[in-house]
């Protein structure tokens, strides 16, 4: 349990954890939870129990597409979509820790890519 | 005129009509929610019991603030006391306020039995406004003051 | 006028209308015409008088008045009419016993003004023109009508008698009055400004009750300060905050009720302006709950004893004006 | 000269762990007037009363002040004891510093003082007591219920078996609420009409009861004992008498397309209309919001087929004043509305359903005559899901926070008698806890896992997307499994938080009883005065106080009748002795008591008096009625001259307090 | 005449010319002048709903500051933007902290505490305009097309902020659809995402997603798929492998009040 870390989680998150009630419905409606090795609802329970570096180190930080429909349809005002990228600004602010770099970039356009896609994903990826 | 002392104790006398506010009161007592002791309650069965004559006594007599607390409107047990209440007290506060008597000093609040956070939560705010007025400038009489 | 009004009045009385006859009196001054009760031809005769200086309302005499034996006659001003419709809604007076005949208004003059000037030794006051020409012991002054006229004329809210068995001279209408400026003044002065016009203002006071036995909205049977099982009963001050609790439970006993006569104020002997309190409740329940003019008729509920179930909250104090 | 008795309660370890009560009995020993301060352990107990008894015989006491717990605890019980030993029992005073002191604050040198300072303000008030002997009024001996599901029909059955009168008002056409809408009944499974119609029937049988359905309260008045209701019988436009609810009209009538409400809007019914054939009393009403007769005066067909001569398009809504002594509210509950909860497309598709319409739709007097059918294209379901907690547990804006009691069990029902009746569907329930205290109710919903194989899954559904080929995917979480699952479906059904009736809420405000911030009616005491309110003579029946199943909800109706025999029984009840009196002396006869009198207690007369001089004269005053005085108080601030007082909480009283307080 | 200081955003500028064309030319048919500020900056793409980032909020705020100074309410056409500046606009007006420290960044005359209005286009077509002020202005109705409206996550969500719609069953694009003389498709996943950045990461999961999306669009029976996001615009049309054609809504706006050709050149 890393108590620093996880007192960092929900100060920068604004998220109470401890109103789950486990219903997992967070879960039930996320679109990346395939990709996701955690999924929203452990998410919060992990934070809760501080387990947050096994978090930071998961993919799942990054597969997180911030569509909000986890925070709209919690019956318990939990938003974990914020629970998630308060852990990823934790991961990615760590030194050398930045996910995506401007070098990666070139390779990965196309014509018709938008520039939002690209600042978005700085935003998201990167510090 | 504001005075920043934080020893200063002030004198809150709160009327909590029976029905509502003195049972919301008692309820932030059973879910041990604290509130300063500064506040003192006075039990009355209905807010609209409370009569302005007893509020300038309470200010006479020493008081620093004056809290009085009421069922919600529309959930009176007499129907329409804090009907009556709400505007005799707004006129009343209103006139203090005239007369140059800080705002914060005096409050109407509607808490009830159900409602012991709010009661405790209210109180402590209301100490803490009146604790940074200082204590009060009483309505004095000048020719008192020269003596 | 005067000679009018006694004619009239000697009418009533010989032919058994009334058997008494309130109105004012010449005193030993040419300005200290007081009320009075005339019984007789004679009396009115002798001591009746109306003229610039009758601005005291006679309304509040007639809660015992009117009990008497017979009916009386009283001659009230627009402004008095109020007051005794008032006082006829919450039953202080008993309308059949009183025959009310409604005579012009003002504007009176104050006396305090014309000696403020530094003229004394009066011995008559005329008018001419709106040109006060007052005969002195040491000669003849002058001084312009308007700058002597009374506290309460100068705001004038009506020229219109709200209640009267006859009329002498025209009715006339409801004034758009400037009545709530100073309050205004006042609201808009900074708590502490606030709070220094009072303390200088109220420490002036001598607890002479003058205010309280003037005005026809304190009629009570035991006024509570004069109550010793009140709780706040005192002749003599017992600390400074007294005379404070005094005039703020006074205004508050009459609001809703206070039609803003302005006797109060006319009468202080210390000139400590007590009508803004009252105008002050009046101010505030016309804007907070609706225009509301108390004496403007015998059945409408006093706001103070009314409500609506969406009355704003007393937090509205903190939302207006200055802090 | 006052002789004052101070008792201080340690409670324990409540108050004496905060408050150092024998520095409080210390204190208060000196004040004026007080001959005795002691301080015991618990005051409350026998020899704590005894105590209190022995020194007011000893000492002679006038006046006794307890520093207890709050006198909404005790007040009473020190009462009691003073007067058993001759001391009127309004001469006691309670200081409250347990609720008010000890459990708020942690400090003990100040907590101490405020203990002393509440002490001392009690001992300044009971200085000014006065002794009162409280009054009496009659008891009316009939009984209002308002609601006539089973709550109200028990509650009502119950009071006429003790030989009252008693009304139900019930503003649909018929009673039987909401149970006259299940199909079966949990854990037994038992048909509930088979149990609900005798009821009913014994209702409007019994010559006890008297039914006003389709009706309304409009006022009430009065207080305990003597309540007086106005009830507004709505136009039904169908004479009740004279109906013999042969349904003559309902078959003839063209208006075809009305949504059925007793069917969830499942079917259709006619413009004139008998909800159901059991229904009491079985009498037509008229829709004025369909009928063509009474919107636009075309039509007149129910008339003439009617051979009993019962329908009257001119009737008009009548209003009757009735007596009571007690009122039950029995108002009962509705599944919420679900137009926030979208994700689960209700709105968008037919076959998504609550479990109320599912019900409808498997009862045998339902809308497909009880075969489970798709609403959508009739077909028969294969696979059905139902979804948990849609609406409750909720901590926001949308939905209620509290558990709604009876889905867990209704849902393991509904799943039983599918899988029971149709045995090729499959049945999931995503539920985040299964709750199921109550007799046998456990053992049900493990029948319906281990007999019946219902697929339980512990997760939640979070988006259904109804497709074009009529089934509906069903995107969920699979807690156990770490798994999100889609469920190709036939059926969705959601389980509905409840929440009380929308006419609750302003009948409170005309009853002037407590509400909780979801609208339920607030007991007197959740605990141990379950069934009454905080009103006196107004009791709770059913799931207007919160959340019930039928069992607990015939419990509790019958509990409440007990509660409303035990004040009809009386033949008067003592007055509450705290109220208004005005001073005759002192009273100017303005009226303004009157004005603001809630209860219509004040009344003037004129009376004759000795004036100092030794005339004498007539002069309006005000007089109170005590019987009908309640105690607010509002009439002694309206009151200029001081002439109106209230009794127990009189003017000086009160500045006492504030003077001990302040000093 | 109705005023807007207008944001177009970074894509509307490169690859999302179109959209911010029609917009700009449908507004001012339909009698809104839109005042594009001096110079504004990159929104970022996303809102960061992180406490502690104050950075990642400066741009949305001078954007809002620029219309409060011009007096205006600020319309976006582009989802995210909107998003961005919406989230920005409630937290900034709700959160003393964050105000405080951003108001300490940008130095400005006067302290900016959220006191501009924000509107999508969308919402400006609806609550300004009104659809059937725009029902009557239509020259060339979409008649017979059935159309399918795709929200997205970014404009109705979160929807105690964003406060434009009903976030579960929206109306507002489908009553757009209308007054273009089109018939809208319903469909469960017009409020789902499609994907959105993750396509830069994780092309796979764009695939699936946008798929997911078109899927269920066509399976409803939609002609064509409209969307106010270029992003959306992009997943759908590059990653979702369906045939049926994805268009701006501005684009439909500007044929049905026949602009199209005028501003296609």
């Amino acid at each position: 349990m890393n108590k620093n870390l996880k007192e960092q989680v929900l100060r920068s998150s604004g998220v109470n954890v401890l109103k789950c009630m486990r219903c997992g419905k967070c879960s039930g409606t996320c679109p990346s939870y395939d990709e996701m090795e955690y999924h929203p609802h452990q998410f919060v329970y992990m934070v809760e129990k501080g387990d947050i570096d096994t978090l930071m180190n998961s993919n799942s930080v990054y597969k997180c597409l911030t569509c909000f429909a986890c925070v709209e349809r919690c019956p318990r005002g939990v938003e974990p979509a914020k629970v998630v990228e308060a852990v990823r600004l934790a991961a990615v602010r760590q030194q050398g820790s930045n996910h995506l770099s401007p070098v990666q970039i070139p390779d990965m356009l196309d014509e018709d890519l938008p520039q939002q896609a690209i600042v978005t994903a700085f935003r998201k990826y990167a510090k | 005129m504001q005075v920043n002392d934080n020893n200063f104790q002030p004198v809150i006398v709160a009327f909590c009509c029976n029905w509502c506010s003195y049972a919301g009161a008692d309820l932030s007592g059973t879910n041990r929610l604290n509130y300063p002791t500064n506040v003192k309650i006075i039990r009355v069965p209905c807010s609209c019991r409370v009569n302005p004559m007893f509020i300038l006594r309470a200010f006479q007599k020493g008081a620093d603030g004056v809290i009085i607390c009421g069922c919600h409107p529309g959930d009176c047990h007499y129907t329409s006391g804090n009907y009556y209440t709400r505007r005799r007290i707004t006129l009343l506060y209103s006139m203090l306020d005239f007369l140059g008597i800080e705002r914060n000093r005096t409050r109407l609040e509607w808490v009830s039995a159900a409602e012991g956070a709010k009661f405790a939560a209210t109180m402590q705010q209301f100490t803490e406004d009146v604790r940074k007025l200082g204590p009060n400038r009483r309505l004095e009489d000048l020719r008192c003051r020269k003596q | 006028m005067q000679e009018t009004m006694i004619k009239r009045a000697k009418e009533l009385l010989a032919d058994g209308t009334v058997s008494r006859v309130i109105g004012w009196k010449k005193g030993e001054f040419a300005y200290d015409t007081t009320p009075a009760v005339f019984e007789t031809a004679e009396e009115l005769d002798r001591d009746f008088a109306f003229d610039d200086f009758t601005a005291a309302n006679v309304s509040k005499y007639l809660v015992k008045e009117s009990r008497k034996e017979g009916k009386i006659l009283a001659f009230l001003k627009p402004c008095d009419t109020y007051s005794f419709n008032q006082l006829i809604k919450e039953h202080r007076v008993i309308r059949e016993n009183v025959y009310i005949i409604g005579i012009p208004g003002g504007p009176k003059l104050d006396a305090e003004k014309i000696k403020a000037k530094g003229i004394t030794g009066i011995l008559g006051i005329k008018n001419e023109n709106y040109t006060l020409k007052i005969e002195t012991l040491y000669g003849t002054e002058t001084m312009p009508f308007y700058e002597a006229i009374c506290g309460k004329c100068e705001s004038c809210k009506s020229k219109k008698h709200v209640i009267y068995d006859e009329l002498i001279g025209e009715d006339g209408d409801i004034l758009d009055s400037n009545r709530f400026d100073t309050v205004e003044k006042l609201e808009n002065m900074t708590a502490q400004e606030r709070f220094d016009f009072w303390r200088e203002q109220l420490s002036k006071c001598i607890r002479c009750n003058a205010c309280r036995n003037v005005c026809p909205a304190c009629t009570c049977e035991k006024c509570v300060f004069d109550n010793p099982k009140s709780g706040i009963e005192n002749k003599a001050a017992s600390d400074s905050f007294e005379e404070n609790l005094f005039h703020i439970i006074r205004a508050f006993h009459v609001a809703g009720r206070c039609t803003d006569c302005g006797e109060c104020s006319r009468v202080c002997p210390q000139n400590i302006p007590l009508h803004l309190l009252n105008r002050k409740f009046i101010k505030d329940i016309n804007e907070l709950y609706g225009e509301y003019q108390a004496g403007a008729d015998t059945v409408s509920r006093s706001p103070i004893t009314d409500y609506t179930p969406d009355d704003c909250e007393p937090s509205v104090v903190h939302e207006r004006g200055v802090e | 000269m006052q002789r004052i008795g101070v008792f201080v309660c340690h409670c324990g370890t409540n108050i004496a762990a905060t408050v150092d009560v024998k520095a409080v009995a210390e204190a208060l020993s000196h004040e004026p007037g007080v001959v005795i301060s002691q301080d015991y352990q618990y005051m409350c107990s026998e020899s704590g009363q005894n105590l209190v008894k022995d020194a007011i015989k000893e000492h002679k006491l006038t006046g006794v002040v307890v520093c207890s717990c709050s006198p909404r605890m005790h007040e009473n019980t020190f009462r009691k004891a003073a007067a058993s030993v001759g001391l009127n029992p309004y001469l006691v005073e309670i200081a409250n510093i347990r609720e008010q002191c000890s459990w708020i604050h942690k400090d003990i040198a100040t907590a101490t003082d405020k203990a002393v300072i509440l002490g001392k303000a009690a001992v300044a008030k009971v200085h000014l007591n006065a002794p009162l002997t409280a009054g009496e009024s009659p008891v009316a001996k009939r009984a209002l219920v308002i609601g006539g599901g089973i709550a109200g029909i028990q509650t009502a059955l119950d009071i006429a078996e003790a030989g009252f009168d008693v009304d139900i008002v019930e503003k649909k056409s018929t009673i039987g609420g909401k149970m006259a809408q299940i199909d079966k009944t949990f854990p037994t499974l038992d048909c509930a009409a088979c149990i609900l119609t005798p009821k009913m029937v014994e209702a409007s049988q019994n010559e006890h009861i008297t039914i006003h359905s389709f009706s309304e309260v409009s006022e009430v008045k009065g207080f305990v004992g003597n309540f007086t209701v106005t009830i507004k019988k709505k136009a039904r436009y169908v004479d009740e008498v004279k109906c013999t609810g042969c349904g003559a009209c309902v078959e003839k009538c063209p208006m075809k397309k009305v949504p059925n409400e007793f069917n969830e809007g499942l079917d259709n019914r006619h413009a004139v209309y008998i909800p159901f054939a059991q229904a009491v009393p079985k009498v037509a009403t008229i829709d004025p919001n369909y009928c063509m007769m009474l919107k636009n005066g075309k039509c007149g067909i129910c008339s003439k087929v009617c051979t009993a001569g019962a329908i009257d398009y001119k009737q008009q809504d009548r209003f009757i004043e009735q007596k009571y002594g007690a009122i039950i509210v029995a108002t009962g509950f509705n599944p919420i509305n679900l137009d926030k909860y979208d994700e689960f497309a209700y709105n968008q598709c037919p076959d998504v359903v609550t479990s109320l319409e599912l019900e409808r739709l498997m009862n045998a007097a339902g809308p497909n005559g009880g075969t489970l059918l798709r609403p959508s294209d009739k077909t028969h379901p294969h696979t059905i899901v139902f979804v948990q907690c849609v609406g409750s547990r909720c901590d926001d804006e949308k939905g209620k926070p509290y558990c709604s009691k009876i889905c867990c069990m209704y849902t393991a029902k509904h799943a039983m008698l599918i899988r029971e009746k149709y045995p090729d569907t499959e049945v999931y329930v995503f539920y985040i806890d299964v709750r199921t205290p109550g007799k046998n109710f456990d053992e049900f919903y493990r029948r319906a896992v281990e007999q019946y194989n219902v697929h339980y899954i512990k997760g939640m559904v979070g988006k259904v997307t109804p497709k074009s080929d009529g089934k509906i995917d069903v995107q969920a979480s699979d807690l156990l499994s770490n798994e999100q699952l889609h469920i190709n479906a036939d059926m969705v059904v959601l389980a509905a938080a409840i929440e009380p009736d929308k006419t609750a809420r302003p009948l409170a405000t005309m009853l002037t009883t407590q509400m909780d911030t979801n609208d339920f009616f607030t007991e007197a005491h959740p605990k141990l005065r379950p069934v009454e309110s905080a009103t006196a003579g107004i009791f709770l029946s059913g799931a207007c106080q919160g959340p019930k199943d039928i069992p607990e909800t015939v419990a509790q109706a019958s509990a409440a009748a007990a509660k409303a025999i035990g004040l009809l029984v009386k033949n008067s009840i003592t007055c509450n002795p705290c109220v208004a009196h005005s001073d005759e002396l002192l009273c100017n006869g303005c009226s303004s008591c009157e004005k603001v009198c809630p209860y219509g207690a004040i009344t003037y007369q004129d009376k004759e008096f000795r004036m100092p001089d030794r005339t004498t004269a007539i002069r309006r005053v005000a007089s109170v009625n005590p019987a009908v005085c309640q105690g607010c108080g509002a009439c002694t601030v309206a009151c200029p001259s001081g002439a109106m007082d209230l009794n127990g909480f009189s003017n000086s009283q009160i500045m006492a307090e504030v003077d001990a307080i302040c000093k | 005449m109705k005023t807007f200081t207008y944001y177009p955003g970074c894509t509307l500028r490169t690859k999302a010319k179109d959209l911010d064309a029609y917009a700009r030319s449908c507004a001012e048919a339909l009698g809104i002048a839109l005042e594009e500020p001096a110079d504004w900056q990159c929104c970022g793409g996303a809102y960061t709903t992180a406490k502690d980032e104050i950075a990642t909020k400066l741009s949305a705020v001078r954007t809002l500051n620029a219309a409060k100074q011009a007096g205006n309410p600020l319309v976006t056409v582009c989802s995210a933007c909107h998003n961005v500046i919406k989230q920005t606009n409630y937290d900034i007006s709700r959160d003393e902290d964050m105000a405080q420290k951003v108001n300490n960044y940008l130095k400005l005359d006067e302290a900016y505490t959220g006191e501009t209005t924000v509107y999508h286009y969308l919402e400006m077509l609806r609550d300004v305009v009104g659809f059937d002020n725009i029902k009557s202005k239509v020259t060339k109705p979409l008649k017979g097309k059935k159309i399918a409206a795709y929200y997205g996550c970014l404009l109705l969500r979160p929807a105690k902020i964003l406060a434009m719609d009903n976030p579960e069953n929206p109306t507002i694009m489908e009553d757009f659809i209308k007054a273009i003389g089109g018939t809208p498709v319903i469909y469960a996943q017009r409020n789902e995402c499609c994907g959105g950045y993750i396509t830069m990461e994780d092309k796979a999961q764009a695939v699936k997603r946008s798929s997911a999306v078109m899927n269920s669009a066509a399976d409803m029976g939609a002609d064509m798929v409209i969307t106010a996001c270029p992003l959306c615009l992009y997943n759908l049309k590059k990653n979702s492998g369906s045939q049926i054609p994805v268009y701006y809504f501005t684009e439909l706006l500007a044929e049905a009040l026949g602009l199209k050709e005028d501003t296609n050149e």
